[in-house]
Parts: C-alpha cells; sequence; structure tokens
C-alpha cells in the first residue's frame, strides 16, 4: 500500500518538474536561461520517475519472489545514473560551444567571460 | 601496471552489477564470472590509458569510493531538491537577474575539478560555461545574480552553497 | 502553381496510403507457416532464448554474411577515398 | 486502482512534442541544440517506464544505451558549433 | 582542437564504461536483445567519444588506425572462418554444430520462458563476436578518415 | 486507448521531424532534426517492441550518423545555396 503511494508520489513529481523544464524552455528569454530549466528540472524530474520505476519493482520483488526484478530495479538505477552523468557534460559543452561562437546572455548584469577576452 | 589493474577492477565491477541475479555463486553464475574476467581484461588492455591518464592514484584508496555515494545521496541530493525548486519559482515568476561570474578554487586534481564543475552545473542556478585551463578557476552562468556580487571579481567556491559545504566534500574525496 | 499541386498530390497519397493502413492488421501475416515453425523450434535447435539472434545468425546465416561484406566493402571504399589525403603527398594524377 | 504508469508516458510524449515548438522557433542552432538534449532526456525516461510495463528486464539496456550515446551527437554539434572540429 | 577538461574527463570515464557495455551486449547477444552489430556499434561510438573530445593529432596516438584495420578483416575472416569449420566437420555451411554438444556453448536450454544461461547457444556467440569485432573497427575506422579528410583541408 | 495515443503522437512527431529536414536551410539545423528523428523512430520500435532495432538504431542513427553529418558539413559549407 505505501509503495503505491510513494509511486504516484514519485511519478508526479517527476511530471511535474519535467512539465516545468518544457515551459523554461519555451518561456525563458535567452540560451543559458533555458538551459537551466532543461538542464536541471528535466534531469531531476527523469531521475524522479526512474525512482517510482525502482520502487515499483522492488514491490514486485516482494511480492513474486523472482529475482528479474531486482535486475530490473538495477538497470533502472544505471540508466539513471548515466543520464545524470551525461546531461551535466553535455550541457556545459552547448553552453561553452555557445559562448564561443558568439551567443552572449541577452539580459545579463555581469560577464566577467567576455571580459577575460575569451 | 597499476592502471591496468584498475581498469580491469572497475569493468568488472560494472559488469558483475549488469549481469547481478543471474546463479548462485553469490549472485552470478559461473560462465557469468568467467566471461566478466574475460572481457574486463580486454576492456582494461583497451581503455587503460583512458581512466587513468594522469596517472594519479589517489583514487584506488576505498575509502575515497566509499565516500562518493554517501556524497551523492546526502548533501548533494539536498542540494539539487533547493535548486529545482529556485528553478520551478524562476520559471513560474520569471523574475531572473543572470550574469556570468568567475568563481575561483584551489582544487588541483582533474576529478575533484570534473566533479565540482558537474556539481555546479546540476545544482544552485547555476551552469558551468568555461574552464580556465591553467588555473582551474570556472566561469559560471547564474541565473539570480546577488545584489552586490557582480562587483567582485572572483568569488569562493563555497559562497554559491547555502546548505552544504559541497567543495569541502569534494576536497575530501579527491584531494 | 506547381508547389500546391505537389502538395495536393502529396495529401492524396497520404490519404490512400492511410487508408490501406486502417485495413491492416499487425502481428497476424497471412503466409506465416515458415514462422511458426522457427518460433517452434528455433528454441531448440540452436539452443537459445533470442529468437531474433538465431534467425540472423543461423537459419539466415548468409544474410548476415552479405552484411558484413557490405560493411567491409564500405570501409575499403572510404579508405581509398581518403587515401591520398592522409599520406598528403602530391601524387602523379595532380 | 489506475495503473498510473501509461498516463505519466503520455504526458511524457506530449512533453516531447512541444519541444518541437522549440525547435523550429529557436533563433539560434544553440536553442535547437537544447531543445533535441531535451528530447533526449524526456525520451530516456519514457524508455525506462515503458520497459516496467511491458514487463521485460531485456528492455531497460535500450534505455541504458540510449543515455549514453545520445549525448555524443550533442558533443560534434556542441564542438562544430565552438569552431573547434 | 580539444574540448574542454571537464569534458575530456568524462570521456575519459565513459569510455571505459561505453567499451564494457558494449561487450556486454555482444556476449549476451543470444540471450537479451542486441547482438554482434549493435555491441559494435555502441563501442564504435565509444570510439566517436574519444575522437571528439580529444583533437585529432592527440587522436591518432591513442586510437591506432592500424589496429582496427586489423580488427575490421579478422572478424569477417572469423565469422567466414567459423561457418567454414561446419563444412570441414562434414556438414553444411553455417551449421550449427556446437549446439546441444556439450562443449563451449554447448549446454542445453530449457523449453519454454527462461532467464538464460550465458554458456548456450552453439556458435551464435562465436559469430556475435567476430561480427561485433568487425562493426568496432569498420565504423570507428570509418569516423576517423572521415576526420582525417577535414584536417587535410584546413591546411591546403 | 491510451497507447493508441502515445503512437500517433509520436507518429505525428516524426512526420514533423521529416519535415523540418526538408524546410531548413540551415543545415546543421536539418542535421540536428534528422537525429532527433532516430531519436523519435528509435522509440517508436521500442513501442512496438523491437528492442533490437530500437538499440541499433539508437546508437548507429543517432550516434553515428549525425557526426558523420557534422563532420561533412565541417568539411563542406554550412548553408544550402538557392536552386539556380
Amino acid at each position: 500500500m505505501i509503495a503505491e503511494w510513494l509511486i504516484i508520489i514519485f511519478l508526479v513529481i517527476g511530471i511535474i518538474f519535467n512539465t516545468l523544464g518544457v515551459i523554461g524552455l519555451l518561456r525563458f528569454p535567452d540560451l543559458y536561461t533555458r538551459m537551466h530549466a532543461t538542464t536541471k528540472a528535466t534531469t531531476f524530474g527523469s531521475v524522479f520517475t526512474t525512482l517510482a520505476v525502482i520502487v515499483y519493482s522492488i514491490s514486485l520483488y516482494l511480492s513474486t519472489i523472482d529475482s528479474q526484478f531486482i535486475v530490473l530495479g538495477v538497470h533502472a538505477f544505471i540508466a539513471a545514473f548515466a543520464l545524470a552523468f551525461t546531461n551535466a557534460i553535455g550541457s556545459h559543452a552547448i553552453a561553452r560551444a555557445a559562448h564561443r561562437s558568439g551567443i552572449l546572455p541577452s539580459p545579463a548584469v555581469v560577464d566577467r567571460l567576455k571580459e577575460a577576452g575569451r | 601496471m597499476i592502471a591496468f589493474i584498475l581498469t580491469f577492477l572497475l569493468s568488472l565491477f560494472v559488469y558483475l552489477v549488469l549481469t547481478a541475479g543471474s546463479g548462485n555463486i553469490g549472485l552470478w553464475s559461473a560462465s557469468e564470472l568467467t566471461a566478466g574476467i574475460v572481457l574486463s581484461l580486454l576492456t582494461a588492455a583497451v581503455a587503460r590509458n583512458f581512466l587513468c591518464r594522469a596517472r594519479n592514484y589517489r583514487m584506488a584508496n576505498p575509502l575515497r569510493f566509499l565516500l562518493i555515494p554517501i556524497y551523492v545521496i546526502g548533501p548533494f541530493f539536498l542540494e539539487v531538491i533547493k535548486a529545482n525548486l529556485d528553478v520551478a519559482y524562476r520559471v513560474i515568476t520569471l523574475r531572473i537577474r543572470p550574469g556570468i561570474i568567475r568563481v575561483s578554487s584551489d582544487l588541483k586534481s582533474d576529478l575533484g575539478i570534473f566533479m565540482l564543475a558537474n556539481s555546479i552545473t546540476l545544482t544552485p542556478g547555476t551552469i558551468t560555461v568555461d574552464i580556465d585551463e591553467h588555473t582551474h578557476d570556472l566561469f559560471i552562468h547564474n541565473i539570480n545574480v546577488g545584489e552586490g556580487e557582480e562587483a567582485a571579481p572572483v568569488i569562493r567556491d563555497h559562497e554559491l552553497f547555502s546548505i552544504a559545504d559541497l567543495p569541502q566534500w569534494i576536497r575530501r574525496i579527491a584531494e | 502553381m506547381r508547389k500546391e499541386l505537389s502538395v495536393l498530390i502529396i495529401i492524396i497519397f497520404g490519404l490512400f496510403l492511410g487508408l490501406i493502413a486502417l485495413d491492416l492488421t499487425f502481428g497476424e501475416p497471412d503466409n506465416a507457416a515458415m514462422d511458426d515453425y522457427f518460433i517452434r523450434n528455433g528454441q531448440e535447435q540452436a539452443a537459445t532464448n533470442n529468437i531474433v539472434t538465431t534467425i540472423v545468425f543461423d537459419y539466415r546465416g548468409f544474410d548476415t554474411l552479405g552484411e558484413s561484406t557490405v560493411l567491409f566493402t564500405a570501409v575499403v571504399g572510404v579508405g581509398l577515398i581518403y587515401r591520398k589525403l592522409v599520406r598528403g603527398d602530391a601524387d602523379e594524377n595532380e | 486502482m489506475i495503473d498510473p504508469f501509461y498516463p505519466a508516458v503520455l504526458v511524457l510524449v506530449i512533453l516531447i512534442c512541444l519541444c518541437f515548438i522549440r525547435l523550429i522557433l529557436g533563433p539560434t542552432p544553440g536553442d535547437r541544440v537544447v531543445a533535441v538534449d531535451t528530447v533526449n532526456t524526456l525520451t530516456v525516461a519514457s524508455l525506462v517506464i515503458l520497459g516496467l510495463i511491458y514487463r521485460e528486464v531485456i528492455f531497460i539496456d535500450v534505455a541504458i544505451v540510449y543515455a549514453l550515446l545520445s549525448f555524443i551527437s550533442t558533443l560534434y554539434i556542441a564542438k562544430y558549433l565552438g569552431g573547434e572540429l | 582542437m580539444r574540448m574542454s577538461k571537464i569534458v575530456r574527463f568524462g570521456a575519459d570515464v565513459l569510455f571505459g564504461a561505453i567499451v564494457i557495455f558494449g561487450l556486454y551486449i555482444i556476449m549476451h547477444g543470444h540471450l537479451t536483445p542486441g547482438g554482434g552489430f549493435q555491441g559494435g556499434a555502441v563501442v564504435a561510438t565509444g570510439v566517436a567519444l574519444v575522437i571528439v573530445a580529444y583533437s585529432y593529432e592527440e587522436v591518432i596516438g591513442m586510437v591506432k588506425k592500424f589496429v582496427l584495420t586489423i580488427q575490421e578483416s579478422a572478424g569477417l575472416v572469423m565469422f567466414a572462418g567459423v561457418a567454414l569449420i561446419a563444412i570441414g566437420l562434414g556438414t553444411t555451411f553455417f551449421f550449427n554444430f556446437l549446439a546441444n554438444s556439450g562443449s563451449l556453448f554447448g549446454m542445453t536450454v530449457p523449453f519454454g520462458p527462461n532467464s538464460g544461461e550465458l554458456n548456450t547457444g552453439g556458435v551464435l556467440p562465436l559469430m556475435n563476436i567476430a561480427v561485433g569485432i568487425e562493426v568496432w573497427g569498420g565504423l570507428a575506422i570509418i569516423i576517423l578518415y572521415m576526420l582525417s579528410g577535414i584536417g587535410k583541408t584546413e591546411e591546403a | 486507448m491510451i497507447e493508441t495515443i502515445i503512437h500517433v503522437l509520436v507518429i505525428a512527431g516524426l512526420i514533423v521531424s521529416a519535415t523540418l529536414v526538408y524546410y531548413f536551410r540551415d543545415l546543421l539545423a536539418a542535421a540536428l532534426a534528422s537525429g532527433l528523428f532516430s531519436f523519435l523512430i528509435s522509440l517508436e520500435f521500442y513501442l512496438l517492441q523491437a528492442p533490437d532495432v530500437a538499440i541499433s538504431q539508437a546508437a548507429i542513427g543517432a550516434g553515428l550518423t549525425t557526426a558523420i553529418f557534422i563532420i561533412a558539413i565541417r568539411s563542406t559549407k554550412r548553408y544550402e545555396e538557392d536552386a539556380p
């Protein structure tokens, strides 16, 4: 019973943050702020939906003693880990490339990177 | 040689995690263990110059490895939750004050810089934009530069985080 | 004029294909005798759980051989194209 | 109790379709790359959930492959945009 | 040119993970989805990750074109060789002579749905390995060759 | 029912991205859209329960083909010219 509520809560949190990420992607004014929304919110949301999957697989394992559900949970965990790892690197690469290609942050109070002459 | 052994052990660990629950020697069957050892030897032969490129074997200490999951589950996750609530607030209200600031850290090792940069990207309203290859200063796009912070040419790394002192944790793990 | 006509033709063709797709049923082909044979005997004859691999490498091994040859030929072709550029010396043809 | 997983996948797919707006509008190529990156993340999430729906362990491997490899094309595009390729 | 330090370190860590994961897909080709072609493509994409993270001059010191060529040919030869051994044993081309024999990869599987055992499948794992080696070498060397073309046009 | 809606949405996304490949004059954006097409068709294969094809599509179509396209664009030129 508690597992079902946990699944619902995790799924709802994940969906809410994914939605916020996409809304931020559509709403923010320039590239860097959009990247804030997509990187943080969608990674967090996807990790939470994966957590729901892990909780469900554990509850399935407890009800039917079948070791393949443990394998399912472990693989889902590896997928979430790889997702967080690669998303961080990828967004850093995009931000660096955008700044090098001349896209400056349009509303910005300070830009130390441009002052550093890079 | 040490690089070979370390890569072998790490890849064997990954393979055993992937194939857990296949038999009854522990969690694995005999053929999976044999195949894991052979494939890990192959991986070590291919990738030994990649994983230990810096020839810095400080991370071979298992205690440091145990600290990484504690770091990820504990302080890092709290910061992630706070950062996401912050981003949610800014998505809804559009109250932003962006800017690129310069952050200095006295981390030296590659792993330390890597962990700090990724923690900064995933946590407190900031994205790592660029890195100075010599002084290891990070250029960071902050979505909400605090009042008066734009005047300071360089800010320290622990001033970014509010709940837990993540750079201190990283220093404990990687330095 | 030509653009509008081509858009019209595309729309008519798409509707036509859509009407055809309404009649199709997935997963129930008419000539299924061979499929049934593979599904029934594949696990036993090749001692494998993955029927797809059994078909690709065992029953239809020649296909895979041809596919590998195609990849090999592609690599040889790419190597031939870039050979001079790699070596970097002026050939007598240039 | 309703199965909550299928509606979750439906919402994720709708979000994927919303990302197309940024892909079409995006003034710079950087915005388009960000949109595609978002689609990757959402797709991995829906792949994991679908693997659970089908009750197949082996399906999750696809999600791992996807998560590991989808950012390589992002890296190539970023390297080209930065003028470093 | 090389990319930033963060990307380079991430590529170094991820390369080992992608290689072991691709080898896992190749090795379990007869049990799980995937197989030689898919696993080889995964490993080749890992090589592409190393190529994108470093500059071309550094890459040709790390990834040897000669080794990849040898791999590509050896995979095809091994694939055809396994099929030819079956002729040598007096059966037909591509006959699965190792299945249910009790030797290497020769265990029998129980009928019906089960999670599988690695030591089954006859010659299928060998063929998976052969195709995996070939695809790894082939796809990686295509990207290397195309990249070498860029370096030359820039100077000219 | 929900499964049908998911199929329809994914296929609509496929059609939109394939059209975008045609309409973008910036070849970099076209390569991006074709990568997106590969991602979505991998998802569709997964929905049709063909994980073998999904893996090979994710690895070849999404990873390597985009890389080869980008390298090719780098060695030629980025913007498509109007037809004479």
